[in-house]
């Protein structure tokens, strides 16, 4: 049942060390305001899913917030790495980062039988390419009336699952539109879910491109922090901060630099910070 | 002949190659550029589709990423990623699938993954993403990538996508009914796969470009079709549409 | 691609003898007049699926038309038995009628397996019931990662599927709205299609309850049938037409007050008949 | 004592088993009116789920089949019926299925599918629909069925969708966590399982009904808990609510 309450009391109520949490949203809607509530609390070994781990998963992992890394592309997109990320993998810094790899059509899957209670996804997928040799996770079941071999991943059922959504009216049902990603199915396969909104509204006035509704009892935290998505975008309400995205490629090039940022924009800011972003690019 | 960039030949080229009826999974940069010079001059019904769910999308500028929003705002329909990847890519209705990657060999499989060991990695990059299954449920798959030696390697240390195999053999072998890398598209010229072989055998080369040059920056020995020709030098319209569009994004990002 | 074309046309290219077809429709949109037209151009062998078949199975089969029905629930719903589904199965008559039974979340499963482009679906289901002792289609796989044993069934692939819509637009794209059921599964599972919409507009006007798009290219060919999905409902159309449901009743339950009706209201018809009951419960 | 049938009786006793919490996967007939009453008197919050995809439906007159526009057009959302199935039902996500069926057993087994041999039928019934897995998937299950020789049987020619299982021990022992049938809604008496045996037993006699009666009704020799007690008749409110919203639906259809 949905909970209205601070983003600060839903991350500490729902998100413990060792858990593995998945934030998505796929270019759009990405919740960097709960992504910084969880550096700050300064929760540790979490195991992070996500398909694009991008720039919130590289504040993460460079502050050392996570053991280990479930994804399926890793980068700052249109402008290039996700240096933090790098440095982990490759540097083992601040600690060592194990990852766990799949392909995106792998990860859609394993979220879809998550909220499908199902053990496992079956796909036709991963012919003739290397990852299997190092993911032993992924496996293969035989088709029983065609005898054709198909590859399977684990479902996905995360701790917790978090994103970030347009609004939710007071009855705790929340309306995602636009390109909602996997967002629905991390939530329904999620055993507790955080989901930041832009605003409370009385009415949802569903019909909208693509809208996707999650009623309020398959939903435990809702937290209202308008711009939550910035730098990416929450269609409706305000467009990507591009500018952001490549200054953070010289930011995250630097440990020094990286934890200067980090104790400036997170550490030492709340929530409510995120409000004048979405004024600034609306 | 108007002065052009090996970039824009190699837009221009892989623009040339889709077709009114394609149905077509588009990556960033290159290909989506590629794609919308198409749709705004010779395929104005194609069908473009981006991995982010986006369904006939007709936008504008181009995105920055495969997931903005001028691409929702513009599709005839927008769909879940997991709807995306399973009744869409893999339910096999999508014709032309692009691809690029960090690194590539003579038969066209693609290295996105890593540069090294992979359990002790030289160099992370960033991953498939949607690339091991794009590559075999797509109708047929073009690649577009600048040459250069550390790029174009006689063998790979990380297999992410399947071009026709290891050997040119292998995607036949494991049954694979989808074409596979039909085309690879260069700032230097265009690869065909040999009928026989499979092996990427260069079927025109752009003009102002030489063998040597060619050469100098592949990792292998190129092979070239026997009828190898000069690939035609942009149309003033071509350079006109892609610069355009070109221009609208920058004034548009900038904003 | 798309092509409109007549419904008379539509179904003599597209439903052939002995082909496996299938008309959806939740309740909502189901394919009368479609139906209808595969009854008048005399389709015989066919093996007809649908998870609820009803009153225009009850009449394709009563007419002699299929050789095997596979479904998960049959009945006049809210009025009682399709006699003349019973008729076939308990007396063969016309002629016998092979039926490949499921559940409806197996058969939900199929289309979307269907749609999916995977030979089977797997799901929690048919646990310590005896379907899967007479439909020997329903085996199981084990999770490769739990060990856990799951049903699976074949995905259907039919060589026609056929449903009805609200509207398409001149490229042919299609939208549903209200209840969609599985009818986008449907088409995406199916070899070939034909889809009858209430009228053709210039825009669809996406954003709607649940609206659903099917792009042009994945249909095969479009008919314009105002009030094809009579005596069923079509939302913002028209209503469901009770009374018709409960007169079937005693239509269907004689052969010979059967086969008048068919004559007179199928037979001695074409698809136009539809539109008068668009306009009756309008 | 207000007048009232032993079917108002019936729904009544359903409708009130039913918590504002509760998320009901609704069929059609006596379960619909029940949910509906529940929402009407003491639930307002309940959430009623439509096998069709229908979710947080409020319908205003009863549906006449669980596909009706009414209840998409009062409902918060609708889904597909692929995603129902599989993110609602197999999710896990539904507290309250509602069964109801032709025949019934001493532990809650149904048929819905055949009277005679499954290959030579002699009644053939409608078949199971959403039953078999709503049976498992769902937190547990309520039963409405009026009582009769024909309908209450020692044993089952078919089981459709599962109870507690053939001798009340299958059910636990092929590992299904979800409870079951935690009660047997009847138009003279409510059945609730024996802790131990499993066997439907009755917790309550509806006002005016005798233990003859149900002997005489049932095909099997009914058991009693202990502290079996007589059900409380309907109040006036659950009366007036359910009969306004059964006027409200005929006058509503007739139309």
């Amino acid at each position: 049942m949905a909970k209205f309450m601070s983003l600060a009391d839903a991350v500490a109520e729902n998100v413990r060390d060792g858990d593995s949490v998945a934030m998505e949203g796929f270019t759009h809607l990405i919740p960097f305001a709960a992504g910084h509530e969880v550096i700050r609390q300064g929760r540790k070994h979490l195991t992070l899913i996500r398909m694009t781990p991008d720039l919130i998963y590289d504040q993460l992992i460079g502050m050392g917030c996570a053991d280990k890394l479930v994804f399926s592309w890793g980068g700052n997109p249109g402008v290039g790495s996700t240096h933090r990320i790098r440095d982990a993998v490759e540097n083992a810094w601040p600690h060592p980062l194990a990852i766990e790899e799949h392909s995106h059509a792998a990860m859609a899957n394993a979220y879809e039988a998550g909220a499908s209670n199902l053990p496992f996804a079956v796909l036709r997928g991963y012919i003739g390419v290397d990852l299997p040799k190092v993911n032993p996770k992924i496996k293969s079941v035989t088709c029983p009336y065609t005898g054709e071999v198909l590859a399977t991943v684990p479902a996905h059922r995360p701790d917790v699952g978090i994103i970030h959504a347009q609004r939710a009216d007071r009855e705790g049902n929340v309306l995602i539109e636009g390109i909602t990603g996997c967002q629905k199915e991390v939530v329904l396969a999620s055993k507790r879910t955080i989901i930041t909104v832009e605003e409370m509204v009385d009415k949802l006035d569903a019909p909208s491109f693509n809208s996707t509704v999650l009623p309020h009892w398959t939903i435990g935290a809702i937290s209202v922090v308008k711009g939550g998505a910035h730098p990416s975008y929450a269609q409706g309400y305000y467009t990507r901060d591009n500018s952001f995205y490549i200054a953070w490629d010289k930011v995250s090039r630097d440990r020094d630099t990286f934890l200067a940022w980090m104790k400036e924009n997170v550490l030492d800011k709340t929530p409510d910070a995120f409000a004048a972003h979405a004024k600034r690019s609306a | 002949m108007a002065d052009f960039t090996r970039n824009e030949m190699m837009t221009i080229v892989a623009a040339r190659a889709l077709k009114n009826d394609d149905v077509c999974f588009v990556g960033i940069g290159a290909p989506s550029a590629a794609c919308n010079v198409a749709r705004l001059i010779h395929a104005p019904q194609i069908t473009l589709i981006y991995e982010s769910g986006t369904i006939g999308t007709r936008p504008n500028v181009l995105p920055l990423s495969i997931g903005d929003g001028e691409l929702c705002e513009t599709a005839l329909c927008t769909v879940s990623v997991p709807e995306m990847f399973r009744y869409w890519l893999q339910g096999g209705r999508i014709t032309v699938g692009f691809l690029g990657g960090a690194q590539i060999d003579k038969f066209a499989n693609i290295n996105t993954t890593v540069v090294g060991d992979y359990h002790k990695p030289k160099v992370r990059l960033p991953g498939g993403g949607g690339a091991p299954e794009i590559a075999t449920n797509c109708g047929e798959i073009f690649i577009t990538m600048a040459m250069g030696k550390r790029a174009f390697l006689e063998k790979l240390p990380f297999i992410t996508s399947m071009g026709h195999g290891p050997t040119g053999a292998e995607r036949r072998a494991l049954g694979v009914k989808s074409k596979g890398p039909t085309r690879l598209i260069t700032d230097m010229c265009v690869f065909e796969p040999d009928p026989v072989t499979m092996e990427m055998t260069i079927r025109s080369i752009h003009p102002g470009v030489t063998r040597e040059e060619i050469a100098e920056n592949c990792g292998w020995t190129p092979r070239y079709f026997d009828n190898c020709s000069e690939t035609p030098a942009p149309t003033a319209q071509e350079l006109e549409v892609l610069r355009d569009i070109q221009a609208r994004t920058k004034a548009a990002h900038a904003a």
